[in-house]
């Protein structure tokens, strides 16, 4: 189990966000997880890669507390996410930003050339922009930086938070065929989306999160046919 | 329903929104009174040891609040760092100073001049603001600041270095004499005006000029596409922060009697705006028990004596570490409905 | 107004010009990349100035070295001048960090206003300025002579002595050895994420507080350099020495675009040339009002100065 | 109620401690002596501390008015902070004897202010004398200061045709460069420099180390008379041109001077003497019987009294009838006196 | 004839060396939904930045209700008649729902800053009407209950919300909303779809930014849709599913718009 999260609670002050929830990301998967707007998906994200600090519970990553690594060491350790609102430094060139990517790792240069082509070759629109400030790009260029950014530094945990946002149609299919294309390089992924339909369709395993619980689990197939998951996640019989 | 912390403030605040009309008449009454009556208040506990509590009343203490509540329509409302508040201070003296001499007009007829002048200066003052943003323009009013006094220095015609002394005090109005020697007076006229300022300032907040610089503070560019006319209110801001300089500027110099350049230096800008920030920025209470307190606290300490600035200077870094936002800071208090559906 | 002064007197105020400018911009850069990367006006940094400058007077004075006028020879003040410059940068470096953690730190980390670090930041500075103050028995502190001031050679009409070429040099090597570490290590690019996102910084491993505490260093043992140079330059210090050059050094990382290393280099420099001349020119008196005018006019053209990032209008 | 008291009025603090802590144990010195004298009414020393800054000083004359004990104040030590001061002690009928403020502007000023040192307006056309004697082109520099800009303005009237050039500095400064190059460029063989000592003395120094102006005479006023101008510039201060309203107290009471040190465990300043004998005067009132603010007051009007060997009595202004003028200059590190110039 | 509350005519937008839109047309008639579409960085958000007053054209010229409105400063433009909501949800945050709404709302009113001061009628007048505006659209958009909770704090979906509600106090002529629907669930996407006609319903034109094709589909009255800077097709949206170009474009495999 690369990840393993147990009873977790987190709160933002008095506002309790996630009330003890427990869910596991075997290596190798990808793991999705589906809930309406302020379920608590972005927290659970931010308290993985520390930038939120849980109330109880614990979480734990290759088997070992993921309490006793600090935040910005995570990285090292092979956990990246792609946040949420996408994080771009908007005066950094968007090559800047992706070596913002390989901040934590001292890499060869011919590495450094390798993680670039792959991601240029995923998203071309980045390699003509490459010197245009990032701040300056459109959303869904933004959203091409963000996860090609968090790819750079070859992570072994890759946690999406709404991936497809912002992205053309043509795009968000294109997205989903990425993100298996990463699972094929050994990446395990954490993936929030808002696109549950799709999220579903590829994830070896799915939680649905609500107000802060988890109220289903099981295989994505299994709970693309839930009758309750298509009503209230895939906008079916609305 | 969310959980509601304990604290004082809210605990007034709703006990002010559920009293009487009368309930809330009779609290100002008693608080504005309190306040006039504080030169007969004097006591051990609040007494200045080495300076005259009257005299400390004056100035720093209700000058302080004064110009804190102008330079707050700055700082505090709109977000705009003002590092040479003093030049409006400046020019509100130098115009009573220079007037009083040059005229036949006497002090209370000199006031709409030397506010109005410290407009002008603000409204100049602010031309720039037009196109600089955040800490750029903080340098700019820095630098107003300084040319202001240097001005004031390499002109011989308003007393050069050596300033303007035999300043008249204001004439008598309404059975009160200005004595050089009895501060108290001045405090109350201070002390009136600035309940005016406050009025006055409370009234635009919380109407379409709050709300206005408010947006310009949070969001300069979205504010614009609102259809906020940003450059209107980032000048009115200076404009109004101006005249209540001003204001406070010719009543010290009536107050004092001589004035030379020496007084309005960077250090004084600094104290009023420390005043803000201490106090709470963008909260008009805030920004009076801030300016106070940094008045009060010096002359309070006075017994120190070399240890005074440096037991202030700690003071400062500590309360700002425990209370970052500042003493009061403004927090709008919101209220939680349930959705009735 | 006397213009003919320009002309006989250009390369005199020229060198004297790049002096001032290369002390100044030593003390700038600070301002520079902590606002860089605090995006915080280090209002205490004229006193993390004055510590460099109490530090090399107090490491002259523990080797007795006190109120001679005979210049040292070259190796003796070589040595000497390593010693109480680098003294001084690390002693300044410290107080830096220190100060970061002590009056800053906290208030960033509950993400309270700039406003109210740069409060506490006039605070600092208060009690730093009155501390010296009261050790300092609030006298001028005078500093000897170790170098001689006689003419080496003249340039036109400018005197070169050897303090002169010293800062100049020694300034060019620090400059370079910055940008050596500015460009080619991570730290700089840690400084600029940090900057523009300090949340998604963490996201990327970086580790906010050593690079503010790097960056604060870094500032504060430049300053720390320039309290050398100044020293030697000038001679004398006091508790509250910082004041002056602080504004100057402030308003010249405002003109070359604030957070920008290569801006305040050019901005200090610019400044420290500018007002020589104008000082020449209209008197020294007026020199900070021109300084003003023209800071003015060229924010007016460059809203984020000479080499600000033009960022300040972001696209929604 | 208790004792009648005296207060003493400047820095005790600050920058400006120094000359402020020499006048105060002037003061003190006086007010000792004449309590050892065992007279009728015993006085008291207090003091306020202004630190010689007039945004301070109003606030402290307000608590000596309030002071029922309070009869009388020796100050205040610099020009600025006097001026904010006076129209209060004017309004609460403290007599005032200030050791040292200069500025002309005093004058006239309040039927209770009085000092006993000769007001600008004689020492600036004294050193401009100094710099007509000496045959010199002059060049004029002042430091903004109410006292260093007043002091310049009056030399420069009174120098007239010799005047070269001028330029004014901050206080607080230290590049000096550009003003010597002004100097050199207007090839002036004297400077008069309108200010205090500590800038005084960067600026002699920037002048010596340039071979231009290595040569020219430089010429102050009683602000850079002081021991750390010697201490600051060394060498340089060798033959400075320099006045003061002040006597020489060594000179002219040895043993007060050396009381003085014994006690103080000091040496004496500039202007202890003058402090002392300001006292002295108000102390000679109380002994005679005036005990009041006013009664105090008017005695002054009227009194003649003999110190240390000069004859203090007041004009209708309060300006000193007996003026003295000193020309002091630097030799071999010692502050030297060189003549009486009136 | 129906009017053309917004006209975009010839319009050409360069970003130093990027064509961010080469000769571009485009209006929105009265009372209509219309849709812009297009891969990511074709230059749709660049159309509303143009629109109202934020960055300035090479060429061409933007209309509204037939007045030109280039060079004019944004707020001239917002008062005019064009409200918009952000791509990146860009609120007060440190005010309340009801606030944000009333500072748009004020806009509309003339009285200025003297006469708040000095409480003439017509300020306090003016001052009601904001109110009552801003309450009376918080109503609308179901947002009542949080009237006096902090922008900052309101949930996700509500600020998206509170930003159309923001846009509408300017009472515009044309409503500009940039991608609305991004991060919502279909449920949500379908509640907003809902809310959208609603407005038009009232009287207001719509322009509609959008990536969700069942949401564009289902609401807009016509589609225009946009490629590297440039309008490649226009028409109703069945005419725009199976116009090969799009579908090539931006749409991938034709969407069925259930
Ligand atoms: N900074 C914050 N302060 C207070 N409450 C917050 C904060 N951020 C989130 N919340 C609250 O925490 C809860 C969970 O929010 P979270 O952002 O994790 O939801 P989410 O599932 O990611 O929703 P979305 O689909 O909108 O991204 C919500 O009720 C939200 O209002
Ligand atoms: N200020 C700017 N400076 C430089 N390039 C810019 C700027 N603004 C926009 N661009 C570029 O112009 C192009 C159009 O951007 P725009 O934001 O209009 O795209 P969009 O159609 O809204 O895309 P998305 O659907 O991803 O939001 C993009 O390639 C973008 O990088
Ligand atoms: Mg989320
Ligand atoms: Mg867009």
């Amino acid at each position: 189990m690369l990840l393993n999260i147990k009873d977790l609670h987190v709160s933002y002050g008095k506002i309790k966000a996630i009330k003890g929830i427990s869910l596991e990301v075997p290596a190798g998967e990808i793991v999705t997880l589906v809930g309406a707007n302020g379920a608590g998906k972005t927290t659970l994200l931010k308290t993985i890669s520390g930038l939120l600090q849980p109330a109880s519970g614990s979480i734990e990553y290759e088997g070992k507390p993921l309490s006793d690594i600090k935040p910005f060491e995570r990285v090292v350790e092979g956990i990246c996410q792609a946040p949420e609102g996408r994080g771009i430094f908007p005066g950094m060139t968007v090559l800047e930003n992706l070596e913002m990517g390989k901040f934590s790792r001292v890499a060869a240069k011919s590495e450094n050339a390798q993680d670039l082509d792959m991601v240029y070759n995923l998203f071309p629109r980045l390699k003509e922009r490459a010197h245009q400030a990032g701040g300056t790009l459109s959303g869904g260029e933004q959203q091409m930086l963000a996860i090609g950014r968090a790819l750079m530094s070859r992570p072994r945990l890759l946690l999406l938070d709404e991936p497809s946002m912002g992205l053309a149609p043509k795009f968000i299919a294109q997205i989903f065929e990425i993100i298996q294309e990463i699972k094929k390089q050994n990446v395990t992924i954490l993936l929030v989306e808002q696109n549950a339909a799709k999220a579903l369709t590829i994830a070896d395993r799915a939680y649905v999160l609500e107000t802060g619980y988890i109220t289903m689990q099981g295989s994505g197939v299994e709970l693309l046919n839930d009758p309750k998951v298509r009503q209230a996640y895939l906008g079916h019989g609305a | 329903m969310k959980a509601k912390a304990f604290n004082l403030r809210d605990i007034f605040g709703d006990w002010w929104e559920s009293a009487t009309p009368i309930q809330r008449g009779i609290t100002r009454t008693v608080v504005i009174a309190t306040f006039y009556a504080l030169p007969f208040l004097n006591n051990p506990v609040i007494d200045t040891p080495e300076t005259s509590f009257k005299s400390v009343l004056f100035y720093p203490l209700v000058l302080f609040a004064l110009m804190a509540v102008g330079l707050n329509v700055v700082v505090g409302k709109s977000g705009i760092l003002d590092l040479g508040y003093v030049a409006f201070f400046a020019i509100g003296a130098y115009t009573h100073a220079v007037m009083s001499a040059r005229t036949s007009l006497n002090f209370w007829e000199i006031l709409p001049f030397a506010m109005g002048f410290a407009m002008l200066a603000g409204l100049i003052l602010g031309l720039p603001a037009l196109r600089l943003r955040g800490d750029y323009l903080a340098i700019i009013t820095l630098g107003f600041g300084e040319i202001i006094r240097i001005i004031a220095i390499n002109t011989e015609a308003i007393g050069g270095a050596a300033g303007i002394t035999d300043i008249p005090g204001p004439t008598p109005i309404f059975g009160f004499e200005f004595s050089v020697m009895d501060p108290r007076p001045y405090y109350w006229l201070t002390l009136t005006l600035l309940i005016l300022v406050i009025w006055g300032v409370l009234r635009l907040s919380h109407r379409k000029p709050g709300r206005a610089w408010e947006a310009i503070r949070e969001d300069e560019d979205v504010a614009e596409f609102m259809g906020v006319a940003t450059l209107k209110y980032k000048l009115w801001a200076f404009i109004i922060g101006g005249a209540v300089g001003g204001l406070a500027g010719a009543i010290y110099a009536s107050k004092i009697r001589s004035i030379q350049p020496e007084l309005f230096t960077l250090n004084l800008s600094i104290m009023i705006l420390a005043c803000v920030v201490f106090g709470g920025m963008g909260n008009i209470w805030g920004v009076i028990l801030g300016a106070v307190l940094l008045g009060y606290i010096p002359e309070k300490l006075r017994f120190l004596s070399d240890y005074r600035i440096i037991f202030f200077g700690l003071l400062m870094v500590v309360m700002m570490n425990i209370r970052p936002n500042g003493l009061m800071p403004r927090k709008k208090r919101e209220k939680f409905q349930e959705k009735i559906s | 107004m006397d213009f003919s002064i320009l002309v006989t007197d250009f390369w005199s105020l020229t060198i004297d010009g790049i002096v001032v400018g290369a002390i100044v911009a030593l003390v700038s850069l600070g301002y520079t990349l902590v606002y860089g990367v605090l995006r915080l006006i280090n209002f205490a940094h004229s006193e993390i100035f004055m510590i460099g400058t109490m530090t090399c007077y107090l490491v002259i004075q523990q080797f007795g070295f006190t109120g001679y006028e005979e210049p040292l020879p070259l190796w003796k003040f070589a040595s000497l001048f390593l010693l109480f410059g680098l003294t001084a940068a690390m002693v300044s470096g410290v107080a830096a960090v220190i100060l970061e953690i002590v009056a800053y730190r906290r208030l960033r980390v509950l993400g309270a206003s700039r406003l109210s670090s740069l409060i506490s930041a006039i605070g600092a500075s208060f009690f730093l300025v009155e501390v010296f103050q009261k050790l300092s028995g609030a006298k001028n502190l005078d500093f000897p002579r170790m170098i001689s001031k006689e003419p080496i050679f003249t340039f036109s009409s400018a005197y070169i002595s050897a303090d002169k070429i010293l800062v100049i040099v020694g300034a060019g090597i620090v400059f370079y050895i910055l940008n050596r570490i500015i460009n080619h290590t991570k730290l700089g690019l840690g400084i600029r994420a940090v900057s523009q996102d300090e949340k998604t910084s963490i996201l990327m491993g970086v580790n906010v507080n050593r690079i503010i505490s790097y960056t604060f260093l870094l500032g504060g043992a430049l300053a720390g350099v320039g309290s050398a140079f100044y020293m030697v330059f000038y001679e004398t210090t006091k508790a509250n020495v910082g004041f002056l050059i602080g504004i100057s050094a402030f308003t010249a990382a405002v003109l070359g675009g604030i957070g920008n290393v290569r801006g305040a280099l050019v901005g200090s420099f610019a400044l420290g040339l500018f007002q020589q001349y104008t000082s020449a020119v209209l008197g020294y008196n007026w020199k900070d009002v021109v300084t003003f005018v023209i800071l003015v006019f060229v924010l007016l053209v460059k809203p984020t100065g000479l080499f600000g990032e033009s960022l300040q209008k972001a696209r929604v | 109620t208790g004792n009648p008291a005296i207060y003493f009025q400047g820095a005790l603090t600050g920058p400006y401690q120094e000359t402020g802590i020499n006048e105060a144990n002037g003061v003190i010195l006086a007010i000792d002596k004449y309590n050892a004298s065992k007279p009728k009414v015993k006085v008291e020393y207090k003091s306020i501390d202004t630190q010689a800054s007039g945004a301070n000083s109003p606030a402290l004359a307000q608590k000596v008015v309030e002071d029922e004990c309070a009869i009388g104040v020796v100050g205040g030590m610099y020009s600025g902070e006097t001026l904010a001061a006076v129209p209060i002690y004017e309004g609460g009928k403290v007599p005032v004897v200030s050791p040292s403020a200069t500025n002309p502007a005093l004058t006239n000023k309040s039927a209770y202010f009085h000092r006993v040192v000769g007001s600008d307006l004689v020492q600036g056309p004294a050193l401009a004398q100094i710099a007509i004697s000496l045959k010199s082109k002059l060049f004029i520099v002042d430091d903004a200061t109410p006292y260093g800009k007043g002091l310049a303005t009056i030399v420069k009237k009174t120098a007239g045709k010799i005047v070269v050039g001028t330029d004014g500095v901050t206080e607080g400064t230290t590049n000096f460069t550009s003003v010597v190059s002004k100097v050199k460029a207007s090839k002036a063989t004297a400077v008069f420099y309108g200010g205090y000592y500590p800038e005084a003395a960067i600026f002699i120094k920037a002048l010596r180390d340039n071979p231009a102006t290595k040569n020219v005479k430089f010429i102050a006023g009683d602000g850079v008379l002081d021991g750390e101008y010697i201490k600051l510039a060394k060498k340089n201060a060798e033959g400075t041109y320099l006045t003061a309203p002040g006597q020489p107290m060594e000179k002219v009471a040895p043993a007060l001077a050396a009381e003085y040190k014994k006690k103080f465990n000091r040496v004496h300043g500039l202007y202890t003497l003058e402090a002392y004998n300001a006292a002295y005067v108000l102390l000679e009132g109380i002994k005679a019987g005036k005990t009041t603010r006013d009664a105090l007051n008017t005695w002054l009007g009227e009194a003649v009294v003999k110190v240390n060997g000069t004859t203090i009595s007041f004009s209708a202004t309060g300006d000193p009838d007996n003026i003295v003028m000193n020309q002091y200059t630097i030799k071999n590190g010692q502050m030297v006196w060189v003549k009486r110039l009136s | 004839m129906t009017k053309k509350l917004l006209e975009i005519q010839n319009l050409v937008v360069k970003f130093g060396g990027v064509t961010a839109l080469n000769e571009v047309n485009l209006h929105v008639n009265e009372g209509e939904i219309a849709a812009l579409i297009g891969p990511n960085g074709a230059g749709k958000t660049t159309v509303f930045n143009i629109v109202t007053g934020y960055y300035k054209p090479v060429s061409g010229d933007v209309l509204v209700d037939g007045n030109s409105v280039l060079g004019l400063r944004p707020y001239l433009i917002a008062r005019m008649g064009l409200g918009r909501t952000f791509q990146n949800i860009r609120l007060f945050g440190d005010m309340t729902a009801l606030e944000n709404v009333a500072t748009a709302a004020d806009a509309l009113n003339k009285s200025g800053l003297l006469s708040a001061l000095f409480g003439l009628g017509r300020s306090r007048r003016d001052e009601k009407r904001s109110m009552e505006t801003a309450q009376s659209l918080l109503e609308f958009i179901g947002l009542d209950h949080r009237a006096h909770q902090m922008a900052k704090n309101l949930p996700y979906g509500d600020q998206r919300r509170l930003e159309i509600a923001r846009a509408l106090a300017l009472n515009p002529k044309v409503l500009l909303l940039d991608e609305p629907a991004a991060g919502f669930n279909p449920q949500e996407k379908v509640e907003l779809g809902d809310l959208i006609l609603k407005i038009r319903d009232k009287g207001y034109a719509v322009l509609l930014i959008e990536h969700d094709m069942s949401l564009v589909m289902k609401i807009s009255d016509r589609i225009s849709v946009l490629d590297f800077g440039q309008k490649i097709a226009e028409g109703t949206p069945s005419e725009i599913q199976k116009n090969q170009r799009v579908i090539d474009a931006y749409l991938g495999v034709a969407e069925d718009a259930s």
